[in-house]
């Protein structure tokens, strides 16, 4: 019993200790990782707005229009869920 | 005469009679159908482990999870469904098997995303801290008597992560997995209540009205992200890595939810990928999960002093995760001059998104115009992945 | 030379020149195929299943499914798979094992609206009438010297309904699983001609044209709906408690229609597990349902009197149910004042929603103002649960 | 054989008493379940407008709105098959 | 002190340390991820690969293929799940079974068009050349030592046809799976790049300068179709049948290809089965196709000469086709008035739609009013065919 | 070895003929099919209308409308993926 307890304390130094070394490396990895990829990135204005449009491949502005117009047709309850491209 | 007899033998009345409690058990479902339908606790899964429960209850409908023994575990697919039943033939396949929480983890993954935690990546770290439930009530468990991977199975309910304590439960403690897979589900449905009654007890109004924009107005971050899209594309690789090199047992639950996100983040070159992870095989995975793991709810196994344990000990594992998180935050704001708001610690949990919608309703109570949802998010991404190394942990010694 | 002669044996020439009745199968695949694209017999079903036909027929494929024996019973998954094919390996997977007529009848449960029933709950009991045709084939069969299982299953063709005559098939006479399946699907197309037919002589004009609008307005029920949301949410429950209680056996069939229905009628909250179950699991399981019933009909097991015999049965059935439900009405009819027109009787078969469009049409050609559609969905809606646990009944007495 | 015969005349009985039986059960706990609800459903006219749009989430305006424009631009051929409205 | 051993002892360090060559494979996994999301290669299939050779790659996650033993042949599904993951237990029940390519042929087929083939049938006779290129490697890797079976499967690389070369890999040698599809795939993804090189050193300007539509003009066809729905129709059956009978061994892949075809060419009456078979089964399939191919390069299996002589040998199978195609066309030309453009040999390859661009690309170059997309299409179609019977050949004559 | 290699030419050969025997006779017998068809086929310019518009079900000229439609709210960057009929 008592060395079950003592494995359980064990188990609480280890697990804390290794989440918090691993959410310590995601900071720190994650931090040179924007630094690296800054560093590569065409002038940011452009880029930027490529890079939003290319989740869903359809430019804001497209969205906005297609999401206005919708609203304006069901009064604000119906919502775009998804804009999809075909290929051409 | 004989007819009526013999159709007497078909109902289940007899098999009710014998066994009163499998009337308890259809009430528990009934009030489970209740919680996800009526009170909206987390729909998606309750209603399918409510009907399973109801499914399972029905004696002579074979749709019960038989309790794993040395024979069942050899038995092939069709060996199992024709003796046992199509349930069981779900259940040691998807299950028993450790398959379908991976799956949902790879949705999960495909539905998440890691602007958020990126543009505040010095607020993951507190995703670790909220993490401390699990590890303080897998102690009390053992002193009160729990098996170590028993009490680890019910110590991963603090986690607040559905998946994640299923997969622990299959792997360490499979006998558990009803009542720790309703427990999960059913406090992750109560975070609305639970953070702010452990907010209420630890966290000062002055703390509270911290408002984050304006700290970082003031103590402005040196990183800005030029590239987003390039950015979440490498991230879940080398988050992969980390994770993986550091826990492998891990990885099952990790790696899933990063390819998920990977094949996400790609965009249309993936699109198919995407929709498959985030909806086909999430969705059908749902309704197989809450549907078998609802059925190994029977009598026999349910009614018994450890599931009440069970649904004690996880809320103080999610208490406790939560007083964790904003523990980590008050020692961070001690320290420097960047203040935090400790709200950020609470949603440490997990529980994505509802713990930072809570979060951030409670610093706009006090402060109309402290919206921090943008922040709260960062922590509470950080919290699955720390969940999810934390069951890794637990599993690569235990198991 | 040698190689003309090797080329030779790779080819199915050989084996056909032996077994020239493959050539039969190879035609009925073509005329079932035509069946379903040309003459639009469902073609969801006979498409799939045709096409599994003609695959199976094909010497050298191996895409045609092994009766069973003891040994194959006993193999793994890899094993059946690599010694019999995958055709062998999605069988004795998914429909040996009972799976998918349960996941499909979730997936009617999910595109099932039990509105109209609600309605006019009354007509709803005529759906058990229409069961007798199950009951008299079977007593035919067993004079015809069928053995009480095999004709139980050929029996269930008379539920007109296409899963629950597979599922009573593979539990109870496998080996007629082909003929049972195009049977039950090919009637069930028929329904527009089959009905027509039993109505012309049973059915007089002046009973033809009683308008069940007027007689509702003469006699008007006594219950309105007031919350038809939360009825149908509850209702469903409540139907699942009534038939596992007495008929536990038509569990997996019942059970998962009315959880089908219960996430459909849910609404958003658990959307996706309505599309899951109504699309993503029903459509693919659609396709190996088709696709293997097809491939358990060779030349060496459905080619022989049996087959005909079923052929045959399941007319008879088919007609001997329309005739019971219509009977059913009428001698309601000499007992209450408010009449009922006796096509809700006939649509008591099951064939949702194809039985109610073609009882409307009859109606209306007697009386253009004769709508009578909501109301045989009732009865028609019922003849599924009515089959279902019909054919419970006979599991769970014959298994 | 006749024992056989015996046997299916047994099925005969037991599966239509069965299943008359549990249609009418379902008929009265039908009624009963239609009367318990409606004793508990609030004033009827507004409750029956919020049934009937919980199934989509979509107000009967709304779909009637979207309907039209849609009929209107494909000339009745194309229709509506589903309004998916996004969580916040 | 013991608690920071016991640390080490989780991670995966000592493992690395090891067995160092772990990190080229990792290495190779961050190079196919940038080929498949930098360069989009082929992304569907080769992010999915690539990460699975990332999860398969980090010891102690049990995410790696275990090469085949009798005994693991002969584990239930859950038997392998528990001892070696869930990555083994998908790759034993979806991949080692011959179940996922057959299953993607059924999709590939639901999204083929065999229109541009039946307007321009004779150029479909050119997919015959293109398979050449299979059977010459196939030589030369036997007169390097390869044994007959692994030669076959190294071959089939050069049918440019992704699911035909791993379900032939599965069937005769699949111990190379994992190279053969990452040289299939890769290829394939390079098809813009390989065809132009053997265009360069075979045809003509002149010959690449012939106007099929001006062609089509002076020596007019004498067959056009009226009523291209029903052709579209009938022709997948007719497809079938005469496959089928010749090479009966192809049925898994060819009548899949064809069963899907034929579903998306009835048209709504079969959308159901068209979604699941082109979307639901598809997606899910290439998930799980990609990721536990993957899975089953680890260093031990992956890094040796053998690897190095696959993705050589495909090249070279793969120009070969390509060559092949480009003769066969000038042969023809040799004998005919009606002159054909040799680029369309050179699609004879598969590969679809990409060879028929690229083809239709270089025309232009040459000259501005040159489209031949749609005859390119005709023998790129038909290259399909032909590799996979190739395909049934090999089998037939191997396993 | 030297049989091996025998085996492999004996492959060429077989693969070879039956590659080139199957596509001849998908020729042959793809060309008998469309003169079938077509001699059992109404009058084409309806006919072939038909056809095209029973592939998703709904006419050409119905597609083309929701299409420029969508493509001027749009901007020509959102296409029409699908539309689905339902049933009556
Ligand atoms: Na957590
Ligand atoms: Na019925
Ligand atoms: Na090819």
């Amino acid at each position: 019993m008592e060395s079950t307890l003592g494995n359980a304390l064990v188990l609480l130094a280890i697990g804390m200790i290794t989440v918090f070394l691993i959410l310590a490396l995601v900071v720190i990895s994650g931090n040179i990782l924007i630094k690296i990829v800054n560093k590569y990135a065409p002038e940011p204005t452009k880029k930027l707005t490529r890079a939003s449009r290319s989740a869903t491949g359809t430019a804001p502005e497209v969205i906005a229009a297609i999401t206005a117009v919708v609203e304006t047709v069901t009064g604000g309850h119906g919502k775009v869920e998804r804009i999809n491209k075909i290929d051409k | 005469m004989e007819v009526l007899n013999k159709l007497y033998e078909m109902t289940a009345f007899g098999a009710i009679g014998e066994d009163p409690l499998t009337l308890v058990m259809l009430a528990l479902a009934l009030f489970l159908l209740y919680l996800g339908i009526g009170k909206r606790f987390e729909p998606l899964l309750l209603v399918p482990i409510a009907f399973g429960v109801l499914l399972a209850n029905f004696p002579g409908g074979h749709m019960s999870v038989t309790p794993s023994t040395e024979i069942i575990e050899h038995m092939t697919i069709l060996e199992i469904a024709k003796e046992h039943g199509i349930m069981n033939m779900l259940y040691y396949m998807l299950i028993k098997t450790g398959l379908l929480p991976p799956l949902i983890f790879m949705g999960v993954g495909a539905m998440t995303d890691f602007g958020p935690m990126l543009r505040n990546l010095k607020l993951a770290f507190f995703g670790a801290a909220a993490q401390i439930g699990i590890f303080t009530v897998l102690i009390s468990a053992v002193a009160l008597g729990f098996s170590l991977k028993e009490a680890a199975a019910l110590g991963i309910i603090g986690g607040a992560d559905g998946p994640t304590a299923i997969y622990t439960a299959i792997k360490l403690a499979p006998h558990l997995l009803g009542p720790i897979a309703i427990a999960a589900y059913s406090y992750m449905a109560l975070v609305p209540v639970i953070i702010p009654l452990v907010v209420k007890y630890t966290i000062s109004e002055k703390e509270l009205k911290i408002n984050m924009k304006e700290q970082d107005k003031l103590y402005p971050s040196k990183v800005k992200i030029k590239d987003l899209h390039r950015t979440k594309i490498i991230f879940p690789i080398v988050l992969c890595a980390i994770v993986s090199i550091l826990v492998p047992s891990s990885v099952p639950l990790v790696g899933m939810l990063l390819f998920g996100n990977l094949i996400k983040e790609i965009g249309s070159d993936t699109n198919r990928l995407m929709v498959a992870a985030s909806e086909t095989i999430m969705n059908a995975a749902t309704i197989f999960l809450g549907l078998t793991v609802g059925a190994t709810m029977t009598a026999a196994t349910f009614l018994d002093k450890t599931t009440l344990l069970i649904i004690l000990g996880g809320f103080i594992a999610f208490a406790i995760s939560i007083f964790g998180g904003i523990m980590a935050v008050k020692v961070h704001n001690l320290f420097s001059k960047k203040k935090i708001n400790p709200l950020i610690g609470a949603t440490g949990l997990s529980a994505v998104p509802m713990a930072s919608r809570v979060a951030n309703d409670i610093a706009l109570k006090y402060d109309s115009k402290n919206h921090l949802l943008q922040y709260a998010m960062s922590s509470n991404i950080s919290g699955v992945i720390g969940s999810a190394v934390a069951a890794g942990v637990l599993i690569s010694f235990l198991s």
